[in-house]
């Protein structure tokens, strides 16, 4: 857990999802994979075998038809900033192959660094971490899909969403060769922002004003998952739905109606 | 004794300690994990220099404009086209995934011969000038055989260079069996005919209007133009416009949806005339439009002095919601309220043609569905539905015609689209299994070309289509992928890819503007593969005569420059040709029925007075052997058109729909209880054309006694990744001809589900 | 584990930590070393061996 | 045959009816070993764990194995500690059992992560603030210790001390033996109590999380205090089975007693411990975070309050009471039981440390993960169990490890 190295403002980069808008059409998740050189196995069914950094989850209201209603929510790694980079992952890891970046505020990932243990898998509510089981295997000619952007995983180590860091480091070379001291707003997004199709996904850094991120955030229906954890995670989702946003923590059975909560 | 055994010992350990000391173990404990970074058989994908190619998707009608990320000579990432005006930036999940069809498993990778049994797999790689000596060596010994009719042609997409040049050639050779994968686009091209007049296709204005009322259209399912559907609907929730969805099954729209109309499947149409009614009744519709701009509101008389009853006593006499609600089962207050929201808004828009809109429909369904649109004034203005004429560029003179071909072409069609019956479709390639197992026709079937269609996966009652295929002697297949059609061919002449080849792209489905795109080689072709229209010429010149004249062009490539003239170059430099300032006809101009104006469709048939207008549907199966109604469902995480799911989507696949090779039927509980069956509990379904093995999913989003299936699963060609999941819904459902169309109106099949 | 690879920071809890590692390690090392030198030195000298104890 | 590597003045059973033994056992221990190197070629996808039970049979068995062997450092510490000099009759025994127990635990550990090759990172690129790294530190420490208090019992081996510089070096480390029992019992009361820390520090995972001192949870004295209270007892009942099994008394009564009396104690105080930290947890930290205790233990096909009966009742008090009652510690077979439910309530807790953490739904739209090992785990599990017998089966034959036995066994001259 480094401190800020770096002179300009430290940086904290966040999503809002428009549950609203999210049609659980999967876009994203195959953007994301194509992005980051995911791999694919013949059976990928169960879904806690299968590696899909960006998984879309369905909600269910759980009443009766006609009653019943379903929404999908999206979920990439929240890069949990816990309390002061305080994540529940990146203080487990015994290797320190996963980091609270202060700069951007992204929990990265060492692959080359990572044994295996799957602490921080133990460690993530989310499921955001996935384990390789198996080597990744592409169909011969596949491998020529492969972006060298993001390196291979092998066998045996734990891989999760990164934000797509390498694409803020190219933005960032950019930015530094041409002499400028920021970082536009649509210089660094996601691939997942930029394939939803639904327009669903905000990303930007939620302690610039000028981002959309910033005023999408304060949303009245805005809220984060298991925010009573403490994970002070930086994905925000918002639904017009209050069975959905009552989904997004647990609850006991006496306590109210869920309000917008201060950020 | 001693000694030796004391040297030995000392020996063991010093050396031990000497190596422990050494650098060698620790050189070796850091070689091994560096190994273990980058283990030989993990790919180290190489960097290179950067580029971007725009193109066009031609994976469905929908037409994005894609940017595509280069390394060197490979593409690596598929991305939507900032600013275009189909999908600005947006992609579908089919698109992002694409590079897995361009480097996937099953291309075929060079032109092949059947060496095996049909369907075995064998083959034999054989070179482009074999191939199209085969191909057309066959066509020729059929044709001067005097059966050139029995040749019959299926391509997917209908406008366009390409499938004009099918066309063309079979003109040329003397076939009328031209078929085209059929679709809701047919079906509304029929419905603006009809009360239109006009030979267009359905442009709808989505993201302007302020209340859709969706009649089970997939509308963030894959409906039209799926990401301009997706961006409609985003704005929608923006500009807090309301979406009603009106369908049996809680489908994603129908959960998006503002309100979730659960109407019993099959009586939309009921629901739409009843919404009628109460807009009339209630003097809720548009009255400047209907007195000016429309005909057959009212009774009228024919030029004989006959009487007709109109639209309006039509609906006044049968349609009221206390009717309705008892073939819909939608609460009478419901429908009054809906339809005084509907006529309220300010754009109201009706949509029809269900879930993604593979299967065409029934016709009356559209044209009362397009009648609520009439009432209401929304046609041809903002957030109405807009006809736009079809994409009319190919203009190539007629083909010379020699007898042989002047005889074939005077032969009856095989699928049955001959004027009589279906004066207004163009093929019914539904219809064609059936036309070629009873033989209807007067003739034998002996050849057929299949280019950018799968019929074997994607037409309903796979038994009867899987039989014509067997009775018919010889199959060409231009697939680019080792598709279920191309599995069973007897020759295949491989097409590029869509990212290998350039081709035009014509008019995305639904989209309120006239667009031409232009997809092009984003990389050079990977293996041995030619555009398809060039295979076709090469066919045809080698048949020479009448039939090679047809072909004058030196190559695909200059016939698509000939074609689009002024255009071509604004294409090569853009991927797009916008017709910006398009607007669409006023009312006035927009008609060019009989009466020049907007006929309901009371007025609209000019042979259909003995047709039941309002029949319902009817599906194959009776109740009593089979109790429950089976529906299929779409989803965009599985492709069911002619292109199969690419591994990605595969992963995407949800884990309520899929388990290992197991699909999940949805059933209601209730349902469920009733056959003694629980979650996840494996079951037969059987239908009048097909069993299957399935297991139970119990969900309350479907109602009783009705039960869903998706559409997509059950390939048996294709990769390991999507082959053998799951069952083809097209397996266990037939097609049911729509008494006007002709075209293929099912949907749904009775059923019955039993413990296995 | 080192303070020449890159994580090491001297702050507190890595010293607390690193402090009692190696001080383990030491003991652990250093008594080793004592009882195995003692052990030439005996043996040399004569001490123990067959039978002699 | 081998009567010259026999200790002198002990029976030991025929030649052929301990190469059986070693060779059924080793049938066990080959299976192990190639379910061991089916994972190590092949990778983990030789067990049934997945992306949501990450750590499963594995991780319970290290944390069961480790809990066990906590009878070496506890023994130790009483003995070279605080002077409670009758259980150098059972020390020999109790580092063995330590010691087969942490070796287990360490190659558990070797199959377990996915680059095992690369394991040697934790120390390496060590991150001070995982509660793992503190396990591996310390438990390489320890095991390291284990083996020093090892080699002088290896090193009594008849022939092996009649080399001279054997001898002295078997002489020179009992003489500073304190010193390393003492460091390894420090380094114990850390590794133990980290492993609690494991789960306790979870504080996105409200099954596990506790909230402690410091940068310890609660759950980190409470293993160090409960290995303390149940290692012990793991060794009285290796002993007893030793005994039944060679059909010999081997340590007196009153060594096996005073060591069960502290257990029991230890047990006692460590259950009402346990109590006040799960009455704590139900009624301030869980519903805290949303949930009720009963959100733990129902809508699952496994997890009620059973698990929790069997754990503290059955596995904490009962014994307790049994073992700090001079009557229930004398009579053999209550002393058994309680030994036997010690050691389960150990393993339980272990258990719902480890997966019972993980089963637990966190976010509300998910359901329980539930799990059943493949056979790869059980196979590798059982492997160390095979390892330990066998391990026991060739130091008891060889080494003079009970002090008491000649004299609780005395051999009729003809047998010398």
């Amino acid at each position: 857990m480094k401190k800020a190295q770096e002179h300009t403002a430290p940086k904290k980069y966040g999503m809002v999802i428009d549950l609203d808008k999210c049609t659980g059409c999967g876009a994203c998740m195959a953007a994301c994979m194509a992005e980051n050189n995911v791999p694919f196995r013949e059976d990928e069914t169960d879904k806690n075998l299968s590696i899909t950094w960006l998984r879309v989850y369905k909600l269910t209201n759980g009443k009766k038809f006609p009653n019943a209603d379903v929404c999908y929510l999206p979920r990439p790694c929240m890069h949990c900033e816990g309390h002061h980079g305080h994540s529940p992952c990146v203080s487990v890891c015994p290797a320190t192959a996963t980091d609270y970046s202060y700069d951007t505020g992204i929990v990265s990932q060492i692959y080359t660094r990572c044994f295996g243990c799957r602490y921080c898998m133990a460690a993530c509510p989310y499921h955001v971490r996935y384990f390789n089981w198996w080597d990744p295997v592409w169909p011969e000619g596949m491998e020529k899909m492969l972006s060298p952007n993001v390196s291979v995983r092998t066998r045996g180590v734990v891989e999760k969403c990164s934000f797509c860091f390498h694409r803020y480091q190219i933005a960032m070379e950019k930015v530094r060769y041409e002499g400028r001291a920021e970082l536009a707003e649509d210089e660094y997004q996601t691939a997942c922002t930029q394939a939803c199709p639904a327009n669903a996904i905000t990303f930007g850094d939620l302690n610039n004003h000028d981002h959309a991120v910033y005023k999408l955030k304060t949303h009245p229906d805005a809220f984060r998952l298991l925010e009573r954890l403490g994970t002070n995670p930086k994905v925000y989702y918002i639904s017009s739905r209050e069975w959905v946003r009552r989904q997004g923590d647990n609850y006991l059975e006496n306590e109210g109606k869920v309000v917008a909560k201060a950020h | 004794m001693n000694i030796a055994r004391r040297s030995f010992l000392a020996f063991l350990i010093g050396g031990a300690a000497g190596t422990a000391l050494s650098p060698l173990p620790w050189k070796l404990t850091d070689d091994l994990s560096i190994w273990t970074q980058t283990w030989p058989w993990t790919p180290v994908p190489p960097d290179g220099e950067y580029s971007y190619v725009n193109s066009v998707c031609t994976l469905c009608p929908g037409g994005c404009g894609i940017t595509v990320r280069k390394v060197d000579n490979r593409a690596v990432k598929i991305e939507g086209m900032a600013g275009h005006p189909v999908n600005d930036g947006g992609i579908c999940i089919l698109g992002a995934s694409g590079l897995q069809l361009l480097y996937g498993p099953r291309r075929v990778k060079a032109p092949m011969r059947r060496v095996g049994e049909r369907g075995e797999g064998k083959w034999e790689t054989i070179s482009w000038d074999e191939a199209i000596a085969a191909a057309a060596e066959k066509l020729e010994g059929i044709r001067s055989a005097g059966n050139p009719q029995g040749v019959a042609c299926m391509v997917g997409d209908r406008y366009g260079t390409v499938p004009s040049l099918f066309e063309r050639f079979m003109t040329a050779y003397g076939s009328p069996n031209f078929m085209s994968d059929a679709a809701i686009e047919d079906s509304y091209r029929i419905t603006l005919n009809l009360m239109h007049g006009k030979n267009a296709i359905p442009g709808f204005d989505a993201g302007n209007a302020d209340f859709v009322v969706s009649f089970g259209s997939g509308v963030i399912e894959g409906w039209g133009s799926p990401v301009r559907m997706f961006l409609a609907h985003g704005k929608w929730k923006d500009e807090n416009k309301t979406l009603v969805q009106v369908e049996p099954r809680l489908s994603n729209t129908a959960a998006k949806a503002d309100k979730w109309v659960a109407v019993q499947p099959g009586t939309e149409a009921v629901l739409a005339l009843s919404m009628a009614y109460v807009i009339i009744k209630e003097n809720l519709y548009d009255k400047s439009f209907v007195a000016e701009n429309a005909a057959a509101f009212e009774d009228w008389r024919d030029d004989e002095g006959k009487t007709y009853p109109g639209f309006k006593t039509f609906v006044l006499n049968g349609f009221s919601p206390a009717d309705a609600s008892k073939v819909t089962g939608v609460d009478p207050s419901l429908i009054v309220s809906l339809a005084r929201s509907f006529a309220g808004a300010e754009k109201p828009l009706a949509l029809c043609g269900r879930g993604k809109g593979n299967t065409p429909g029934s016709l009356h369904e559209f044209m009362a569905v397009h009648a609520l649109n009439g009432l209401v004034g929304a046609i041809n203005r903002p957030g109405g539905v807009w006809a736009i004429d079809v994409p009319d560029y190919v203009t190539w003179p007629k083909p010379g015609l020699d007898e042989a071909a002047r005889a074939g072409l005077e032969k009856p069609r095989v699928d049955g689209a001959d004027g009589g019956a279906y004066p207004y479709t163009e093929s019914i390639i539904s219809g064609f299994a059936d036309g070629v197992n009873s033989g209807s026709a007067g003739y034998g079937v002996e050849a057929l070309l299949v280019s950018g269609a799968n019929p074997l996966y994607t037409l309903r009652d796979a038994q009867a289509v899987r039989k014509a295929f067997d009775s018919i002697g010889f199959v060409v297949s231009f697939s680019s992928y080792m598709d279920e059609t191309a599995a069973q061919a007897d020759l295949i002449l491989p097409n590029h890819t869509y990212l290998e080849r350039r081709q035009d792209v014509p008019a995305p489905f639904g989209l309120n503007m006239p667009v031409i795109g232009m997809s092009r080689p984003v990389v050079p072709p990977q293996f041995d593969t030619r555009q398809v229209g060039d295979s076709l010429m090469g066919i045809a010149r080698k048949m020479g005569g009448s039939v090679g004249d047809a072909f004058g062009w030196e190559s695909y490539e200059a016939c698509l420059k000939e074609t689009m003239g002024a255009a071509w170059e604004t294409l090569e430099k853009d991927g797009i040709l916008v017709k910006a300032d398009y607007a669409p006809e006023g009312w006035g101009e927009a008609f060019n029925t009989p009466s020049k104006k907007f006929q309901f469709f009371t007025g609209a048939y000019r042979h259909g007075e003995n047709k039941d207008l309002m029949s319902q549907m009817k599906i194959e199966g009776e109740a009593a052997d089979f109790p429950l109604i089976l529906i299929p469902y779409d989803s965009m995480r599985l492709a069911s058109g002619p292109v199969a799911d690419t591994p990605f989507m595969a992963k995407t696949i949800e884990e309520d729909v899929l388990i290992h090779d197991d699909v999940y039927v949805q059933v209601n509980p209730a349902t469920a209880a009733s056959l003694n069956l629980r979650e996840g509990k494996v079951a037969e379904l059987t239908t009048p054309v097909g069993k299957a093995r399935v297991r139970v999913h119990l969900s309350e989003g479907i109602g009783e006694g009705v039960i869903a299936l998706p559409t997509g699963l059950g390939h048996w060609a294709n990769s390991k990744y999507i082959a053998g999941k799951g069952v083809n819904v097209n397996r266990l459902m037939s097609p049911v001809a729509d008494p006007v169309s002709g075209l293929d109106a099912a949907w749904g099949i009775r059923a019955k589900l039993a413990r296995a | 584990m080192f303070p020449f690879s890159f994580e090491w920071i001297w702050d507190m809890s890595h010293m607390v930590f690193h402090g009692g590692l190696w001080y383990a390690l030491s003991i652990i090392g250093l008594g080793m070393t004592y009882c195995i030198l003692k052990s030439v030195v005996d043996t040399v000298q004569g001490k123990g061996g067959d039978g002699h104890h | 045959m081998d009567t010259a590597l026999i200790p002198e003045g002990r029976k030991r059973c025929p030649l052929w009816q301990f190469v059986l033994f070693i060779a059924v056992v080793g049938a066990v221990l080959l299976w192990g070993v190639y379910a061991m190197i089916l994972c190590w070629l092949k990778g983990l996808n030789q067990t049934n764990m997945n992306n949501a039970y990450g750590f499963a049979l594995w991780i319970w068995a290290d944390l069961a194995v480790i809990a066990l062997g906590g009878g070496a450092f506890f023994s130790g510490f009483l003995k070279y500690i605080i002077g409670k000099d009758e259980l150098k009759n059972l020390i020999n025994y109790a580092v063995i059992i330590g010691f087969i127990c942490y070796s287990s635990a360490l190659l558990i550990l070797a199959i377990d992560i996915g680059q095992p090759l690369r394991g040697w990172f934790i120390f390496w690129h060590a991150n001070v603030h995982s509660m793992l790294t503190e396990v591996a530190f310390c438990l390489s420490c320890y095991f390291a210790v284990l083996t020093i208090e090892f080699i002088p019992l290896i090193l009594e081996n008849r022939q092996i001390d009649k080399v001279r510089f054997f001898h002295n070096l078997s002489h020179n480390m009992h003489h500073i033996m304190a010193v390393f029992a003492a460091t390894g019992a420090f380094l114990s009361f850390f590794h133990q109590g980290s492993l609690g820390g494991v789960a306790g520090v979870l504080f996105a995972r409200p099954f596990g999380f506790r909230e402690g001192v410091l940068i310890w949870p609660w759950t980190f004295f409470l293993f160090t205090w409960s290995a303390a209270a149940c290692g012990p007892c793991f060794t009285i009942l290796i002993t007893k089975i030793t005994e039944k099994v060679t059909r010999k008394k081997l340590v007196k009564d009153n060594v096996i007693e005073l060591l069960a009396k502290i257990s029991g104690w230890m047990l006692l105080t460590y259950i009402v411990a346990k109590i006040i930290d799960t009455w704590y947890w139900a009624v301030v930290t869980a519903p805290e975070a949303g949930f009720t205790m009963m959100d733990f233990y129902s809508n699952n096909p496994l997890y009620g309050l059973w698990i929790l009966f069997l754990e503290i009742v059955l596995g904490g008090i009962v014994p307790a009471l049994i073992l700090i009652t001079p009557a229930g510690r004398k009579n053999k077979a209550t002393l058994l039981l309680a030994t036997v439910l010690a050691v389960i309530g150990v393993c339980v807790n272990r258990w719902v440390m480890v997966l019972q953490v993980l089963a637990v739904p966190v976010m509300p739209f998910e359901s329980w993960f539930m799990y059943a090992p493949s056979w790869q785990e059980v196979a590798t599990t059982i492997l160390p169990l095979a390892y330990g017998a066998i391990l026991i089966a060739i130091a008891h034959r060889y080494l003079p490890i009970f002090p008491q036995e000649p004299e609780l066994n005395p051999v009729e001259q003809q047998a010398g």
